[in-house]
């Protein structure tokens, strides 16, 4: 049996080496909502679902179930912060789970990788689907200390409720669960056209060719710039880097000026729930340094109610 | 009585086991179909060397006409008294042969079908040797089958000389119709307070573009006012027992709270303060507790809704004649008739299941269903036959049809193509355009499908008043928050290219589906359903009017998607069918019913609990006594009975008991 | 002789025939189909043509195992689905019975199946007929074969 | 230009096309149900700006056309799953241009920037490798200067993990000439 109320924190690529605010901002709030956090040792890349997957889709699984053996040792369910993780170790643990033949070939691969062997004991979970669903509104409610009185342009990105019959979480088509959970903190989501297309990151374009990845972005950004958010949420490293660079890119070579500061869901709940600004990190980010929550100290009896 | 029966088929069998059995065998090479597998001479050598075989033969067609000459032959020359033909299913061949051997003056039931195609060669191609061994244990056993099998007489039973017909939409109306046309009395079951179904609800009907009304009143009246049919609205089936010839079906009848002496002037509705949507009218206008569905229709009686009334009794108090009578109960009728027509029609797609479209979310009251637009056309509309959006009131400068709505989709479970959507698709395409010229109307396609007389015509006509058509499957509809525009996004596949279409009105063409209440009421009747939900036919393409239970006939879209034509010739064929049987007064039934030795009963009475059609019942002096029409010859009561003293003719204990050796007696013979 | 071959071959061997009462309905119509898509089975399934699956009886089943039959199986119409009415359910129970009669004799219960098909699906006679082969198969490497005892 | 125009005249025939190539593809046969409604096409973020036509992939890869593994388009999808959703005879194109790629990778039709990744995970286990800003950043943070994924342990001097990585993962076939020149096109 799983440990409960423990989770093996798997970190990814983008979030340690690139925005170290998610990670502790994720702490922060995984520690205040009394879950502890265990370190996966000798974790790797997830492997990117679009990326790897491409080049070799049985190599991926076997990187991916090294992945997940190391959390089966910590005996914890895996908690990531990042579509992308989500994406690749949800569907390699569901599919592996599933299917016998491809669990004894990626097993037999995983031996040379030292000594790892995938049981199928734990379970993948993602930041934004154990905040809306386990934790919920409900539960946060007395713990927030903050709140924002903002307008937010909600970017779910791809690969957290999608495909729909893996991950088994929400439609993919008209999603509430961050709204509804975010509405406790004071953020109104501004619907927005075509809310839930791509951020033209994913699937190795960015990599592949930057100039479609900013096609596709340029025109996301546009449809955001409409409704004049205060700032863009994301739930996903991957869209958050999508996000920074872009609006600079599109600054720079699309003659715009944008300037809307991107913020994880983790830093947002973080923030909300007392950890100073200067820890949510935006002074690192590209965008919207000088960008200052607004919102007003929640009273303690008022908590309390 | 029954019992002097009785003691008639023992004679009977007697004589059957008197003379000793001379059994013919032949083998059918079916082409390769079986000769290609099993080696029919080895089969057929075999067969000779069995007990009381006095003539076994292999040869290419049995079923050909030589084929069955051999058979027939082998019984005028040497004295064959029982057959076996090893060759294709009993269904397909077996009534062949059971026929050639009644014409020589043999009950058919001696007549002993094995299956080596479908049951063995077919099935073992890869091992012939396995293939044969097999195929030689089964004509063993078809052998040792024969050798017992006694004459089953056939006896004729009278039918009711009534039809029960369930829905009173085209397809009801039209069956009922031509069943009194024929003399038959018709009790015509509805469920609704008004008959006429969907066909009263649309504006025009393709190809032709005539007025549905018009087309479908003078049957109307004509049911409602035929001497021969008893009209039942508000009703539905509480019931049904018998079988085939003789039903016995109680009919639950809710009261109107209206009198017949209604003149349906109207007053009461005038007056009546409650307002509902009209659900004939698809939600598009509203109507009150108490209403006439439409101004055409029949019954013409009000009718009072009891939800929705909230007993003000004003209707009561205005009625010039009296006729509004809230003390009015339902009523429970049973009504006995020979045959059943099922015509309960179909529903329309709920497409709120494909979410891209958002059908039904607020904000997207824009997007319609066909049905709704044709209530939007049609003469009787709010909106006087204007194409209006729902949302604002105002003309649409762009409507934008999809097609395919919950047909041709996996997702959603149906895999069928509805095959009409097209057709009114295109019709109100046309209609529309020709209204307002310089609206543009655009259908999006996967597969334009209009075959059959005048419809590519419909088709051509619609391109040419400049209807676009867009072969592609639109993936979403999007609505921009700022300005709450509509757009459709579709890629034009002829051209590649993907598009934002700009839709001020989009309107559905979504799937026919079975309607609400099918899997009770296919189980009342006991009547097998398909897998998309429809009722099954007895047999798609050689009859596809009769279900899964004899007597019980199915008419219109009921049995799979249909056009008015359609279930037009259908409901036709359906009466035809089901009026052969009352007219002609009686129907021939086979005897295949178990017989009871008295000597061995112990008239301990399982035999009568376990049967289902209850065709055993206990005689004065409790002995069981089985009712031959009744009985559905299943041999349930057999394993039942304690002391065998029950036994289906041609299946009792000791035939089978000769089968299984022959099958079960190991490879002894294949070495 | 069974220890100089392979357990596979040892099981095939012991798999000579098995007895398939088929009701005249559902069941005859899957094999027919199956037969008409020209899918293919183990040879060792033998049909037999009754009226019903209620119609067969544990004389019947007995007669067939004790005639060299290494399984039965009654396959019927889908539950609910009985052109007889309840034809199959009756048969179902009286197996689930003889199942038991078996354990207690020491048997393995694998011996005897219902299963249900649908007439216009051939794809499940045929699979009732493998599910039949499979847990033959088991219980065989389990137990032996019916005709070994206990 | 005119010899572009002449190509297309040209017939193709049979040869053209290799029908067993996919015939190992994954859920084959749904592929090959196909009705070519567009549906992926219209939900195809990339596709509305680019060459990237997910159905007429799928139609290439029901034909046997192996210029579709040539052909750049393919690695211009998102994955963002969006066809995979809405098809209505459940295709999956997604999957499908993945195991394109898959089998355009063994041809060696894969992209410098890919290769570099892939180099990127198997020197680093990551596929953005960290920075010296960032080892800052984390300290500044209160975070441990290097997360304790395999990297932090090669830096340890224990770099068998990653060793193996390089042994057993991605092994990609080597860079083809022409394709290097239409690259720096």
């Amino acid at each position: 049996m799983v440990k409960e109320h423990t989770f093996s924190f798997f970190l990814g690529c983008l979030m340690p080496n690139r925005y170290p605010a998610i990670e502790k901002a994720t702490k922060f709030v995984m520690e205040k909502l009394g879950y502890e956090l265990l370190d996966m040792e000798r974790a790797t890349c997830c492997p990117a679902p679009g990326v790897f997957r491409s080049f070799n889709k049985v190599d991926w699984m076997v990187a991916g179930a090294r992945n997940l053996c190391i959390a089966e040792k910590l005996d914890a369910d895996i908690l990531t912060v990042c579509n992308g993780c989500f994406g690749t170790l949800q569907e390699i643990n569901k599919h592996l789970k599933d299917n016998e033949e491809q669990r004894e070939l990626v097993n037999a691969k995983l031996k040379l990788l030292g000594d790892y062997e995938f049981k199928g004991t734990i379970d993948v979970r993602h930041i934004a689907e154990v905040l809306g669903y386990e934790v919920g509104p409900w539960g946060i409610e007395d713990l927030i200390t903050r709140k924002v009185n903002a307008r937010a342009a909600v970017h779910y990105g791809c690969h957290f409720l999608k495909p729909t019959r893996i991950r088994e979480i929400e439609s993919s088509e008209g999603p509430t669960i961050v709204e509804d959970f975010i509405e406790v903190l004071g953020v109104e989501s501004v619907r927005f056209k075509e809310q839930l297309t791509c951020c033209g990151a994913g699937g190795g374009v960015k990599a592949y060719s930057g100039d479609t990845s900013m096609t596709i972005f340029g025109e996301k950004m546009k449809n955001i710039d409409e409704v004049k958010p205060d700032f863009i949420l994301d739930i996903c490293p991957f869209c958050h880097l999508q996000f920074e660079t872009g609006q600079d890119y599109l600054n720079k070579n699309k003659s715009c000026n944008y300037d809307y500061p991107v913020i994880h869901l983790s830093q947002l709940v973080a923030y909300c729930m007392g950890m100073d600004q200067e820890f949510v990190g935006l002074q690192y980010q590209m965008m919207g340094k000088d960008y200052i929550f607004g919102g007003e100290e929640v009273k303690k009896e008022e908590g309390a109610i | 009585m029954a019992v002097k029966e009785d003691k008639m088929e023992e004679s009977k069998i007697e004589s059957g086991d008197s003379e000793e059995p001379r059994i013919g065998v032949f083998v059918c090479h079916c082409g390769h179909n079986i000769a290609g597998t099993v080696d029919v001479a080895k089969v057929a050598d075999y067969a000779r060397t069995l007990p009381n075989v006095i003539k076994a033969e292999h040869y290419m067609f049995m079923c050909s006409k030589p084929g069955v000459q051999m058979v027939k032959d082998s019984i005028r020359e040497l004295g064959v008294n029982r057959t076996v033909v090893a060759s294709c299913s009993k269904n397909q061949h077996g009534l062949t042969f059971a026929k050639a051997i009644a014409e020589e003056g043999i009950n058919k039931h001696r007549h002993q079908q094995v299956n080596v195609r479908e049951y063995c060669s077919w099935v073992h191609k890869k091992d012939e040797a396995k293939a044969t061994a097999k195929a030689l244990r089964l004509v063993e056993a078809g052998v040792n089958r024969a050798r017992k099998l006694e004459d089953v007489e056939t006896r004729r039973i009278s039918t009711t000389k009534a039809a029960l017909v369930i829905g009173g939409g085209i397809a009801g109306l039209r069956s009922a119709n031509d069943l009194a046309e024929l003399g038959i009395p018709v009790f015509l079951v509805e469920k609704n307070s008004t008959i006429g179904g969907h066909m009263t609800q649309l504006n025009k009907t393709f190809p032709t573009l005539e007025c549905p009304q018009c087309s479908i009143s003078p049957l109307t009246n004509g049911v409602a006012n035929h001497p021969l049919i008893e009209l039942y609205t508000n009703a539905q089936i509480k019931n049904v027992e018998g079988s085939l010839g003789n039903f016995e079906v109680e009919i639950e009848i809710n009261p109107r709270y209206v009198k017949d002496n209604c003149t349906s002037c109207g007053e009461c509705s005038l007056h009546c303060p409650v307002e509902v949507p009209s659900e004939w009218d698809k939600g598009m206008s509203m109507r009150n507790a108490i209403y006439k569905a439409y101004p055409q229709a029949i019954p013409a009686t009000f009718v009072r809704d009891k939800k929705a009334c909230i007993e003000c009794n004003t209707c009561i108090n205005i009625c010039p004649v009296q006729a509004i009578d809230f003390s009015m109960q339902p009523e429970t009728k049973t009504v006995k008739v020979g045959s059943i027509i099922v015509a309960v029609g179909y529903s329309e797609y709920d497409p709120t299941e494909i979410e891209p479209y958002h059908y039904g979310q607020e904000g997207y009251d824009d997007v319609i269903t066909q049905l709704k637009l044709e209530r939007m056309l049609s003469p009787t509309s709010l909106t006087n036959s204007e194409v209006l959006r729902p949302s604002d009131g105002k003309l649409p400068k762009s409507i934008v049809m999809i097609q395919c709505v919950g047909s041709r989709n996996d997702q959603v479970g149906n895999q069928y193509c509805t095959g009409v959507c097209c057709k009114f698709a295109i019709k109100n395409a046309r209609i529309v355009k020709e209204m307002y010229p310089d609206t543009d109307v655009t259908i999006c396609y996967i597969d334009i499908r209009t075959p059959g007389l005048n419809f590519e015509e419909l088709y051509k006509s619609a391109q040419e008043v400049g209807v676009r058509f867009i072969r592609g499957r639109p993936s979403e509809i999007i609505k921009d928050p700022i300005s709450g525009k509509l757009k459709v996004i579709v890629e034009d596949t002829l051209s590649m290219t993907p598009l934002q279409l700009r839709a001020d009105l989009v309107v559905l063409s979504a799937a026919m589906v079975p309607p609400e209440g099918i899997g009770p009421l296919g189980s009342k009747l006991k009547v097998l359903r398909s897998k998309e939900g429809f009722l099954k036919e007895f047999h798609i393409k050689m009859n596809p009017t009769l279900s899964s239970k004899g007597g019980i006939f199915l008419a219109g879209a009921i049995q799979g998607p249909k056009d008015i034509s359609e279930t037009v010739a259908h409901a036709g064929s359906a009466a035809a069918l089901a009026a052969a049987p009352l007219v002609k007064g009686y129907i021939e039934r086979e005897m295949l019913v178990p017989t009871i030795d008295y000597d061995l009963c112990v008239n301990c009475g399982i035999c009568k609990t376990i049967c289902s059609p209850a065709a055993i019942d206990i005689d004065e002096n409790g002995r069981p006594i089985v009712n031959k029409i009744a009985c559905r010859s299943c041999g349930m009561c057999m394993p039942s009975c304690p002391t065998k003293a029950i036994q289906l003719i041609n299946f009792t204990d000791d035939q089978l008991y000769d089968e299984i050796i022959a099958v079960s007696g190991g490879g002894v013979v294949c070495e | 002789m069974s220890d100089c071959e392979t357990p596979d071959e040892y099981v095939q061997e012991r798999i000579q025939n098995i007895v398939v009462f088929m009701c005249n309905e559902c069941g005859q119509g899957s094999a027919n189909t199956a037969g008409v898509a020209r899918m293919s089975y183990d040879a060792a399934i033998r049909i037999i043509r009754v009226q019903c699956t209620g119609q067969v009886g544990p004389i019947q089943i007995m007669e067939a195992l004790n005639n060299g039959a290494d399984a039965v199986a009654c396959v019927g119409c889908c539950l609910g689905a009985c052109h007889f009415f309840n034809g199959n359910v009756i048969s179902m129970h009286r197996i689930k019975l003889m199942k038991k009669l078996f354990k207690e004799l020491g048997y393995s219960d694998q011996f005897v199946n219902q299963y249900t098909s649908r007439a216009a699906e051939g794809e499940t006679a045929v699979g009732d007929f493998e599910d039949i082969i499979d847990r033959l198969t088991t219980a065989i490497q389990e137990k032996g074969t019916i005709k070994d005892g206990c | 230009m005119s010899e572009t125009k002449e190509e297309h005249r040209e017939f193709k025939t049979d040869e053209d096309f290799d029908k067993d190539f996919f015939k190992n593809i994954e859920r084959k046969s749904n592929i090959w149900q196909c009705i070519q409604c567009g549906t992926c096409t219209a939900s195809c973020e990339s596709g509305r700006w680019t060459a990237l036509k997910t159905r007429s992939i799928i139609r290439k890869v029901v034909l046997g056309d192996l210029s579709v593994l040539e052909d750049p388009d393919i690695w211009l999808c998102t994955t963002c799953y969006q066809c995979y959703e809405r098809c209505p005879r459940d295709v999956r194109p997604t999957d499908v241009i993945i195991e394109l790629r898959n089998y355009a990778t063994k041809l060696g039709n894969i992209s410098p920037n890919h290769r570099a990744v892939v180099g990127y995970l198997k020197n680093f286990g990551h596929a953005v490798p960290i920075n010296d800003e960032i080892r800052k950043r984390r300290v500044e943070l209160g975070l441990e200067e290097l997360p304790p994924t395999a990297f932090k342990y090669k830096q340890e001097g224990d770099d068998k993990d990653l060793k193996k990585f390089e042994e057993h993962l991605f092994d990609l076939p080597p860079v083809k000439e022409e394709k290097k020149k239409e690259e720096e096109k």
